[in-house]
């Protein structure tokens, strides 16, 4: 079963894909449904599912967030893992009760502690000019209202690992597929229990001056931006958070406790966002260990325009990555 | 196909059941207060108790939260229903419950209620379509009330199970009213039933005082569900015979509103016996009153179980 | 009543600036990167340029953002909606546009389109709320496709609007798909007109590739809503002719989808002498390719509008 | 027309809806629509609005969340003032798209500069066992998603001028009620030109020792627990925030500047809550300046239960606050 070290190069949706259909082959209770799912995915995720499993469990669907969540809630509470594809993000705002207070609050209220699986795919992120209902990266929202899980894979091999632990998951798990990253290639591996655990963060790149966190689109600048202050003597290390929750603060904290120096990147809206909590965290349980003050670099607090150059100018930059990085070593 | 007496006995003593409940729980809160609100369901007892009969016990149940009869339909004891009540560990969720009821029990079929109006339409489908999947035979209904029907849930739902024809019951309980708004005031249509035109699919409207009415459409959209024939809207006419809430002033309904209102257990008695309806009506009251005084002398919850549930296993 | 000539004529205008943006457009997409998608309207100018033509110009309209028919019936200039597509300052929206179009001029009623699908359907019932408040005579049309009919607010705003009588008109579009998807894969009827029947309104369906029907059918449905007689759903029988987006290579759909197809232009041109049909077309090509040049002159927006109108004023 | 000095001692919820009135009566664009407002509102807000104003601008409405935003949205954007109740702030994730995507971003994605005023009541916090979803502080949502404008009156007389300031605002407001408060009384002034302003937070109490930033239901717990501490000899600062969108920098930063401590205190769930961003944000700007980490006393990161006592147990209590202000002054 399992071809321990083999690996192949695929696109990361394709790594979605494949981590989707593996689970399938052995659990007969995993379904998938989402607008267009049954010809492929509108971004490929789904290739090759209705062929290989049929279309009784591989569902398309009408314009119905709504309904597309809600009903995973039920299945899931009958013992079924329902798969969503939501297509892009920010149409989960129209399924905001369906999400979080039936698939995070269902067991809670009701006191009955069993299983509840289902994985709601919401990608996320500008992908050139969807627009300002298209291209938000909302996943704050899922670490505000509590119940659930939620992960966000910056690369093919994530999102394959990811995928599958997340439907091994005994809870919903909000996963958030970056949309710039979806035809993009990585090494995968293709062991059938490749796993990526959820609530573990990686260090992508060790350093010992700062300690950038991040994860999902900004991972690759972030490396890039290091590599650049690398040159002029500054070594970032970039924690790649890969689950935002569960948060790695054992990880988080042995690094900043390390450097005293903490920068945090991300595309979602700097207001409220991930980084806010990140931020607030790190001065609660390090204040005395930090040398200067957390910085944040992280979309503006705008609607996104759809204009391409206005859209890059909206979400963080290498170049701005860079000056961050600069900018807490001089403090 | 005359109805079975022992059926209607098992229908008149759970309803009775309910009342019972509905009678103590109103008397309590005159004096004492419960964490949230009580909905009383008096007059609307033989919607629930009437449909539940009509289903397996298997068969999944997602219900609003009106009065309980639905759930002492589907087979719950007095005791964890008056222990939510009432905030105590004896109730079904362990004592996290209060007036808005969350009670289930999975082996029950009971799937239990969102508080967000609406939300159960496509839960409901959830289930229906994993019995689809399943082949388990399996029916899945959708309890609601006329105001609900016109939350975009209702709608969403409905066009996937109609097409997909899932084995799904939409059971709408139409007293006329939500809160104090009167159902016309905000709806195009006083007979549900008419939405079932936009999906094909049948729209039957019975008398929800009569529990063998109830029983019967309900028994013949389950039969229609497991054939493979797809989901039916019942709507049982009924009456909301007490406030919105217990304690509900009511300012809005006029004095005459229970003119022509006729009681569920009145009505399921003209079936029966006298001596029998007596003796059940006398055993249910027992029944909830022993289970009402061990609610009262069962502990609240402990603080611990605030994160208990959160997620699995915790 | 014999359809005036001049009208004609001029929804032959419109429908051929359209035809020549959607041609220009999938000619530009073919070698160069727009922002976001084009999704092209070619086969669909007859639902939007017949419906507006019986729109007064103060009537609200809002879209759905499949080609520019309606923009360009309801009084739009290729230019503002060229340069959105191309993201140049001379965009409707002053350069924060791309290719999911978000054209808006208030002063020609055209209110602009939510890119989450079923938006439109509150937000027309909210202008048309004003309009019955008011007493301005005004018609609000939410504008749709046949995918789009499932989505919620379909049936929210639909329940209140029969209920109040807003002068509001649904139009729907049914190209029969929904990205690759088949209407009927996802929806119980093949007829949206179906929806109306629960709501007690008219439910109405007509040729979509003859403008004048459109026409006739949008010009009763105002005069309805204009004498307080409320809603109308329209559903007009369309093709799409192209992909859902410029450059979707389309592997789900027959090689024989196209062959009832009926030229919307072809339909109307029947009803015209055939040199006013040519003068008219080679006069819409000549404004559009003259819009076309100017646009990709306009410079493109400076980044200080990314937060312009974030807040009134700003 | 102004009866400059007068005040009259009335419950919040009355003086939100003499807000409403008032403005009502020189505005004829706007209008109230919500569940049960044309019979005076489900906690009184909008009691005798029907009788004065007729059942043509007071109007009653389904059980259609989605609907009412939307419908805002369409008549803010051809000029009126519309007023949707939606009785309970957990409704609002019902009518997220029309929320934070309609309201929120019309008039930028369509680059009009035109006004759209509109004023969404969603009443928040724990009332006595409403539950898991109907209870919950959700105000979060407002400071991540741009455009709207959010506020929070704590007493009557904020009710009342609030109100008014956001049915004169030209940008949506997001307006929390407080539903502990609903019947409480207090000092509202009748001037029917009473405007608290958006975007200036308020001292209710001035301290040297401590900064607390608060808002809502916390500002009496958090004064009553200030008190207790001020036997102690701990002088705390008390701010009520009163909007969260804009916040008020000056004031808070000035504050800060001179205690060098700072506590938020809010019911909001603390994970990725309002408290997140303030703290991230203090630190940002006041790091040096800082003795102490900013603390955070917020509600459990859990759905709440129904049951009274243990719906207390995941709210900050006056002793929590207490604590909180004695830790912070041990650091
Ligand atoms: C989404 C949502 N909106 C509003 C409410 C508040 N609410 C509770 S019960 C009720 C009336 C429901 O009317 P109906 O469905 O006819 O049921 P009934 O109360 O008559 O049993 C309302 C509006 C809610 N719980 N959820
Ligand atoms: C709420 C929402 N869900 C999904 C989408 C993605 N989407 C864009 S166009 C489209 C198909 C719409 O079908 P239809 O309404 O029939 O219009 P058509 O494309 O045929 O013109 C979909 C699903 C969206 N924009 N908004
Ligand atoms: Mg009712
Ligand atoms: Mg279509």
């Amino acid at each position: 079963m399992a071809n321990n070290d083999k690996m192949e190069t695929m696109l990361y949706n394709a790594a979605m894909g494949l981590g989707l259909a593996e689970e399938m082959r052995t659990n007969p209770d995993i379904f998938v449904l989402g607008q267009g799912v049954a010809s492929g995915g509108w971004f490929g995720a789904e290739k090759g599912l209705a062929d290989e499993f049929g279309s009784d469990r591989v569902v398309d669907c009408g314009i119905c967030e709504a309904f597309e969540v809600g009903m995973a809630a039920g299945a899931s509470v009958v013992g079924m893992t329902p798969v969503i594809n939501l297509g892009f993000a920010d149409f989960s705002l129209i399924a905001g009760d369906e999400i979080y207070h039936k698939l995070g609050k269902w067991r809670y209220m009701h006191g009955l502690n069993v299983p509840m699986s289902a994985v709601i795919i919401l990608p996320v992120g500008v992908m050139g000019g969807a627009g300002p209902e298209h291209s938000n990266s909302i996943e704050v929202l899922g670490m505000h209202f509590p119940g659930l899980k939620v992960v966000v894979p910056s690369n093919a091999a994530d999102a394959k690992g990811l995928m599958k632990a997340a439907l091994r998951e005994p809870n919903p798990v909000l996963y958030h597929s970056i949309q710039t990253l979806s035809f993009t290639r990585g090494e995968v591996p293709l062991d059938s229990d490749y796993i990526v655990e959820i609530g573990k963060g990686i260090v992508r790149r060790p350093g010992r001056d700062a300690t950038l966190l991040t994860y999902g689109s900004m991972v690759n600048r972030s490396l890039e931006a290091a590599t650049t202050l690398a040159n002029e003597g500054i070594e970032v290390e970039i924690i790649d958070l890969r689950s935002l929750v569960p948060l790695d603060w054992e990880l988080i904290l042995e690094s900043v406790n390390r450097t005293h120096r903490a920068l945090v990147v991300h595309e979602a809206n700097k207001t409220a966002g991930p980084g806010a909590e990140i931020a607030a965290q790190i001065q609660e349980r390090a204040f005395y260990e930090l040398e200067t003050p957390i910085l944040r670099v992280a979309g503006k607090d705008v609607p996104l325009p759809q204009q391409n150059d206005l859209e890059q100018a909206c979400i963080p930059s290498v170049d701005e990555i860079v000056a961050a990085g600069r900018h807490i070593m001089s403090l | 196909m005359p109805i079975d007496t022992t059926l209607i006995g098992d229908m008149y003593r759970r309803m009775s059941i309910a009342r019972a409940i509905e009678q103590i729980v109103e008397k309590h809160t005159r004096k004492a207060r419960i964490s949230g609100w009580w909905h009383p369901g008096e007059g609307q007892e033989a919607v629930g108790v009437g449909a539940s009969a009509a289903l397996n016990g298997e068969d999944y149940l997602w219900y609003q939260g009106r009065g309980c009869a639905w759930a002492i339909g589907k087979g719950m004891q007095p005791g964890p229903i008056l222990g939510d009540v009432l905030g105590k560990v004896s109730g079904a969720t362990g004592g996290k419950g209060g007036g808005v009821p969350h009670w289930a029990d999975y082996s029950l079929g009971i799937m239990g209620e969102g508080a967000t109006l609406g939300s159960v339409y496509p839960l409901a489908a959830g289930s229906a379509f994993a019995s689809k999947l399943r082949k388990d035979g399996r029916v899945s209904l959708a309890n609601f009330g006329d105001g609900t029907a016109s939350r975009g849930t209702f709608h969403e739902t409905m066009v996937h199970a109609a097409t997909w024809k899932l084995p799904l019951i939409y059971l709408c309980e139409n007293n006329e009213l939500l809160v104090g708004t009167k159902l016309t005031d905000v709806c195009p249509t006083a007979d549900i039933a008419d939405f079932a035109k936009g999906y094909g699919i049948p729209g039957i409207i019975v008398d929800g005082q009569d529990a063998v009415a109830v029983y019967e459409a309900t028994l013949e959209a389950a039969a229609r569900a497991r054939a493979g024939e797809g989901p039916t809207l019942i709507e049982a006419k009924t009456t909301r015979v007490q406030g919105h809430y217990a304690g509900d002033p009511q300012n809005y309904r006029a004095k005459d509103a229970l003119a022509n209102y006729r009681d569920p257990l009145a009505v399921l008695a003209e079936r029966m016996a006298v001596d029998e309806v007596e003796t059940i009506a006398a055993e249910a009251l027992a029944l909830v009153q022993a289970a009402y005084e061990e609610t009262l002398a069962a502990p609240p919850p402990d603080h611990s179980i605030i994160f208990k549930d959160l997620y699995y296993g915790q």
